[in-house]
């Protein structure tokens, strides 16, 4: 599978390895200044360049997805320092753990810009959270890369200081209900997480069916959740019926969902479609959990297809694979050319002066593992500010139980779509 | 109070004044959130260490007051001062009517009621999305216009003081003896005259209008204000600060709430491993520091003090 | 009557689930009295005591403060105007200090000045021989302190009238020649006393009045000598 | 729309079974300890765990799998109450429920952070206990939940005619009703307590075991049984076997019924944790012991 899917793309690391040790001694000893507050730190001679990882590592927030977020963002330092660094300096990340809660993103954020000087800040998982720490990076004048944050209250508060480089929910909604609209359904069940990610979905979704006059009816549930019978059978029994049921939750919420809505004969089936949303769906543990469930299963990749991989990718992937022994998910891919973006944008205004980071990144014209980054500095529309306006994005449908998403058909959009239907529905 | 207290407070409060001077943005930030929880702590250890009810959803009454200050200045765009007002009343009537629901419980009943309390007014926050920002947080006007975190600071400062002297008024006057006579035995508070109805309802509103006052700072301080407010994990780390603290003595659960801030802000660079090692600290510090570690500290730098010479009249707060 | 009594219930009636505790019981105090009131276990004397002074709901009946309806009120209420009590198992605020101990019900007093009451309190210490330990938390006290305690607290009321539940019980000899002691000085100074307890030696030698119970029911009132040989009560004593 | 009822109703009775099965494990160290553990959820994530760990590592079958979680989780958690609970015992603690408080709310927050590092971040999923799902007519439930329903309920059924019928059962009620009179006719409570909270870990553990198949694994698993074996453990009573029997599956057949039939659909799901905690807060006004409650079990 390819690592560059979505906000919510993870993979099956199974964390014995969560931390090696190396990075332990380096924590600790990092904490170890860290209790002395009131000291300064005296400058040392080959003073790196420092960039900030802000994301969630515990719960309540996306834990896993931050994890792998944090493991390609040291593989992106470690590849940059192996070249020679920037300006002759190597790179150097502080990782913040912000548990998905405003509060922790803002402390985490005024201790990046404040107490670790950082040049720039990257990162983040939840969009509420990066909303917070908007406020402290355009405080302090800290150029701040969003990666995995769909909301597009990110871009759109036109803070000069804050870029994105994953899709937005106006891009990504827009082609889910185009392609829901081009593939003939009629009536549409949308079940989400109560929360910011979930909610904001389900917002974008539901004005693109309004507008196509698709109809459609709304659900949600605590992100918690884990038993969806009742939801299900109550899904199943509506009148008139479903004949597609989209679906956005965390792993923890979207295998059992899955598993159930298979087991009760609801989707995916003849009559109903299922398209599970967010990235759990091309999850290296998704097979293991959800096992003939996952068959005919619709999902959005919002990684480069593998048609249009790079040497990059190539090496990347392959790079991942042999140290975490999986494929990167999309945001994996995301951090990963974050830091990269930032190297860029450092090395060519030659400087690490915010104002330099930022001109660095407009005028950014560099391929990564995603494609080919340029930051629009349109403000029409207002979210479009900052963001990486070309983020792939692209549908797929699995045909084959324990099917790679790298080689699941592409049925949408067209220029990517490696089969001629649009969907194909689950033969009994 | 002991002339050492004195002196050691006059210090304390000259350290205080001086503080954003000596350190950073950073640590002035993190010494701003501590405050914050001290008056939530504090306010938690005046209903349950001293009125004796044991409540785990206090942090709702913060939800309570920051959401009242948000919503009243984002949808009907009532100046924020005003707003955090609000919040106080609104936070105090609530809490005076959570005290007056459960009269009649104690112990586990109390202290599970109120967190189910605090869950109910969560998923409804979470829920009602149109009106509160879901999860999504609401955006909340700032409070003052400048680059630095000085005026909050100064603003936090004084309302912590503000706060936490005027419950200690309270604490010593004949409200605190009924308060703990209460605490100490309800059927026994009733025959000595004391209106145990009263007292208790007091208590919960006076702690939960002094949670309101933190929440509405913390509104327009972080900017957005989220359901997560009002979690169970955030009531636990509230009465962490106050055990921590020693909960009987409000100016020890106030340098709890900022000591275990720092400290798990000092933590912060141990990433994965942040809230592993501070449910570890907590497990220790409970299993064998049990009066908190602060509070002890504090008893022995005073009786020291007054080892020196000075002449005791009774303090009330033993 | 020219005078209402002190206290006074007219078919004062408790159950709990289909067990009468208190059936029907007309029973009235007048001031200055010093009454007795005994009976098996379980003949409701306690549950007697925590209806006239609101520590229970009443189901029916009535119960009157020199003549004002008073049942339903609270006990907060009732100790407020002038009711006493200690309780069968010492209930004291453990963790406060002896004075603090007596300054509750002081200061819960209406226009209670702290000063005064700091005074009276100290008073009542010294009377009860427990001047020495003011500073000393409740629950670090004998038991026997902690009765004398209970009772100074009680007094700090100024109660007109106080009730004592079981003082007697699980007392030393000495102790028990103190508390009668204490119990006849007051007496003598105005104060009207009901007092429950097995111990009828002790109650012999304090009480002129005698009421006896019997599963929730009065059987007997009286003169103590005219009780003692009244022969239901000792069919309910011997019965049980 | 009978059809519907039933066989809502019939996946309700199912989840019940698993609440009452998480929820009896807490009322017995309530009843025994006095104390309300808030490590209960994490307790239970731990027994999923540990049943994954000894099916894939060691390859034991998937239900002696469930035994042997069960029994992992009685170790686990008697080393815990040895570590962290003794000092409830000695005579002279001071307000031992905010020990018991705060004491399970660190390992809760330690057990559930260290499980990301130890079990990694993702769900993980053992195998079925057996493929497949029953169908008759319109009821569809996976062997999965059958065997988990039915799991549970043999464990309740055992752990009832443990409580009553052998001589260890009847000394924790006897230490349960009274420690003193317990220790005159020779019960070391102690021993009693130590035992309480082996078992109640072992309970969670063999539900988590249990639902593993259904519900895949995660180290925030134990969040929502968590606030829902509060509920249910109030309204059957602390300290109430059966009465959190009987709770829990009342509270899985109405959170379900909440959900097929409330009529915005949209919230409906999102209120359904809160439907719980609703009922249970006006159970507390009117009875405020619970409904099946025991009125000594105020805390100490």
């Amino acid at each position: 599978m390819t690592g560059e899917h979505t906000k919510r793309g993870s993979s099956g690391i199974n964390g014995k390895r969560a931390l090696p040790r190396r990075d332990v001694l380096a924590l600790a000893s990092a904490g170890a200044a860290a209790t002395l507050p009131v000291f300064g730190r005296p400058a040392r001679a080959a003073e790196p360049v420092k960039l900030g990882w802000v994301g969630p590592l515990s719960p309540p927030g996306g834990y896993a997805e931050g994890l792998l977020m944090k493991y390609a963002s040291a593989m992106a330092a470690d590849d940059i320092n192996k070249q020679g660094g920037v300006l002759g300096r190597p790179i150097e990340i502080l990782y913040q753990d912000t548990r998905g809660m405003a509060a922790e993103g803002t402390a985490a954020a005024e201790r990046l810009c404040v107490q670790d000087k950082v040049a720039a800040i990257f990162g983040e998982f939840h969009s509420s959270v990066a909303l917070a720490e908007m406020e402290v990076v355009h405080k302090y004048n800290v150029p701040f890369l969003a990666c995995d944050v769909w909301s597009q209250e990110v871009t759109a508060k036109g803070y000069p200081q804050v870029f994105r480089n994953s899709i937005t929910f106006p891009l990504l909604d827009v082609m889910i209900g185009d392609w829901i609209v081009a593939a003939g359904f009629k009536n549409a069940a949308l079940l989400c997480e109560q929360d910011d990610i979930g909610l904001a979905w389900r917002k974008g979704v539901a004005d693109v069916l309004t507008a196509h006059k698709t109809p459609f009816q709304l659900y949600t549930a605590d992100p918690q959740a884990t038993d969806f019978t009742a939801q299900v059978l109550r899904l199943k029994a509506n009148n008139p019926p479903f004949d597609l049921f989209l679906v956005l939750y965390g792993e923890a919420g979207a295998y059992p969902m899955t598993r159930e809505s298979h087991s009760l004969g609801f989707a995916p089936t003849a009559n109903t479609a299922l398209f599970v949303s967010g990235g759990e769906a091309v999850d290296p543990t998704f097979w293991k959990n959800v096992g003939k469930a996952g068959l005919w299963l619709i999902c959005e990749n919002v990684g480069l297809p593998k048609s249009a991989w790079n040497d990059k990718t190539k090496a990347f992937v392959a790079a991942f694979n042999a140290k975490y022994k999986t494929d990167p998910p999309g945001s994996a891919m995301e951090a990963y050319d974050a830091v990269w973006n930032l190297a860029e944008a450092i090395k060519n205004s030659g400087s690490t002066a915010p104002e330099a980071i930022i001109h660095g990144l407009e005028t950014l014209h560099w391929v990564g593992t995603r494609g080919l980054y340029t930051y629009s500095t349109s403000k029409d529309p207002a979210w479009a500010y900052h963001q990486y306006m070309d983020a792939p994005e692209s549908i797929l449908q699995y045909n084959a139980q324990d099917q790679s998403s790298f080689d699941a058909p592409i049925v949408w959009p067209k220029k990517y779509a490696t089969v001629p239907y649009l969907y194909k529905k689950p033969t009994a | 109070m002991r002339a050492p207290d004195i002196l050691l407070s006059l210090l304390l409060a000259g350290l205080a004044a001086a503080f954003p001077f000596l350190v950073n943005a950073y640590w002035l930030h993190v010494m701003i959130i501590g405050m914050i929880y001290a008056i939530i702590a504090a306010s938690w250890s005046l209903l349950a260490g001293f009125a004796g009810q044991f409540s785990f959803g206090h942090v709702a009454f913060v939800a309570i007051g920051g959401y009242t200050a948000g919503i009243l200045a984002v949808s009907l765009h009532v100046p924020l001062p005003l707003g955090m007002l609000a919040g106080i009343v609104a936070a105090a009537l609530i809490g005076a009517g959570v005290g007056w629901t459960c009269l009649r419980m104690s112990g586990p009943y109390l202290a599970i009621f109120t967190m189910a309390f605090s869950e109910v007014l969560r998923i409804t926050i979470v829920t009602e999305n149109e009106i509160t920002g879901g999860p999504g947080g609401l955006n909340v006007p700032q409070l003052f216009h400048a680059q630095t975190d000085l005026p909050y600071y100064y603003l936090i400062l004084a309302l912590l003081v503000v706060s936490v002297v005027g419950m200690m008024l309270v604490l010593a006057s004949r409200w605190g003896l009924f308060f703990r006579a209460i605490r100490e035995n309800e059927q026994a508070a009733a025959a000595a005259g004391v209106k145990v109805t009263r007292f208790r309802i007091l208590a919960c509103a006076i702690a939960s209008g002094v949670a309101g006052l933190a929440g509405g700072f913390y509104a327009p301080y972080i900017g957005i204000l989220t359901p997560d407010v009002a979690s169970q994990d955030q009531m636990g780390l509230v009465v962490a600060m106050a055990i921590v603290g020693g909960v009987e003595t409000l100016p020890g659960v106030v340098a709890g709430a900022i000591a275990v801030e720092f400290m798990v802000e000092a933590l912060r660079s141990y990433g994965q491993w942040r809230l592993v090692l501070f449910g570890l600290l907590l497990l220790l510090t409970m299993r064998f520091a049990r009066n908190g570690l602060l509070a002890p500290g504090w008893l022995a730098i005073r009786r020291l003090a007054v080892l020196q010479g000075q002449r005791l009249i009774r303090g009330t707060a033993d | 009557m020219a005078m209402p009594a002190l206290i006074e219930t007219r078919g004062l009636s408790k159950h709990f689930g289909g067990i009468f505790a208190v059936d029907r019981l007309d029973f009235a105090v007048n001031a200055g009295e010093l009454v007795g009131l005994i009976g098996p276990n379980g003949s409701g004397k306690t549950t007697t005591i925590n209806l006239l002074t609101g520590h229970l709901k009443i189901d029916a009946g009535q119960v009157r403060l020199r003549g004002e309806r008073v049942d339903g009120a609270a006990a907060s209420v009732f100790a407020a105007r002038g009711v006493g009590r200690t309780f069968q198992i010492t209930q004291l605020f453990s963790r406060m200090s002896v004075i603090e101990n007596m300054l509750v019900p002081g200061l819960a007093r209406a226009h209670a000045e702290k000063r005064v009451v700091l005074g009276e309190a100290r008073k009542h210490l010294e009377f009860l021989g427990l001047a020495s330990l003011e500073t000393l938390q409740a629950k670090n006290l004998s038991g026997g302190q902690q009765k004398l305690l209970e009772l100074g607290r009680a007094l700090m009321l100024k109660p007109e009238i106080l009730f004592l539940d079981e003082p007697f019980a699980g007392v030393n000899p000495y102790l028990r020649d103190e508390i009668i002691g204490f119990v006849k000085t007051l007496h003598e100074a105005g104060r009207t006393f009901v007092i429950v307890d097995h111990d009828l030696d002790a109650i012999q030698r304090l009480v002129h009045r005698l009421v006896v119970m019997s599963r929730g029911k009065k059987i007997a009132d009286g003169p103590l000598a005219e009780v003692r040989t009244n022969p239901a009560v000792i069919t309910a004593y011997s019965g049980v | 729309m009978l059809d519907y009822f039933l066989i809502q109703s019939a996946n309700g009775i199912v989840i019940g079974v698993i609440y009452a099965l998480i929820a009896t494990g807490l009322t017995i160290i309530f009843a025994l300890l006095k104390i309300v553990n808030f490590a209960h959820g994490e307790l239970y994530m731990m027994g999923g765990y540990f049943g994954y760990y000894v099916i894939t590592l060691a390859g034991v079958p998937p239900l002696p799998a469930v035994v042997a979680a069960m029994a992992i989780s009685f170790a686990f958690a008697v080393a815990i109450e040895r570590g962290l609970l003794t000092p409830l015992y000695s005579p002279g603690m001071e307000r031992k429920s905010d020990y018991g408080i705060l004491i399970t709310f660190g390992l809760a927050v330690f057990l559930r952070n260290i499980a990301i590092i130890i079990f990694g971040p993702f769900p993980l999923r053992p195998p079925s206990f057996f493929d497949g799902d029953l169908v008759l007519g319109g009821l569809i439930i996976s062997y999965d939940r059958l065997v988990a329903a039915g799991g549970g309920l043999l464990i309740l059924v055992l752990l009832i005619f443990f409580l009553n019928r052998t001589v260890w059962g009847q000394a924790l009620n006897a230490v349960s009703q009274s420690r003193e009179s317990a220790s005159i006719v020779g019960i070391n409570s102690e021993r009693m307590y130590m035992f309480a909270f082996g078992l109640g870990g072992a309970l969670a553990g063999g539900a988590g075991a249990l639902v593993a198949p259904i519900y895949s694994l995660s180290p925030s698993m134990g969040l929502v049984p968590d606030t829902q074996a509060f509920v249910i453990v109030i309204l059957g009573g602390l300290g109430s076997v059966s009465g959190s029997i009987i709770a829990g599956i009342l509270l899985g057949l109405s959170e379900n019924l909440f959900i097929a039939f409330l009529p915005d659909p949209n919230r409906g799901p999102s209120y359904a944790n809160a439907f719980g905690l609703f009922i249970m807060m006006l159970v507390l006004l009117f009875r405020p012991t619970g409904i099946f409650g025991r009125h000594h079990a105020a805390m100490e």
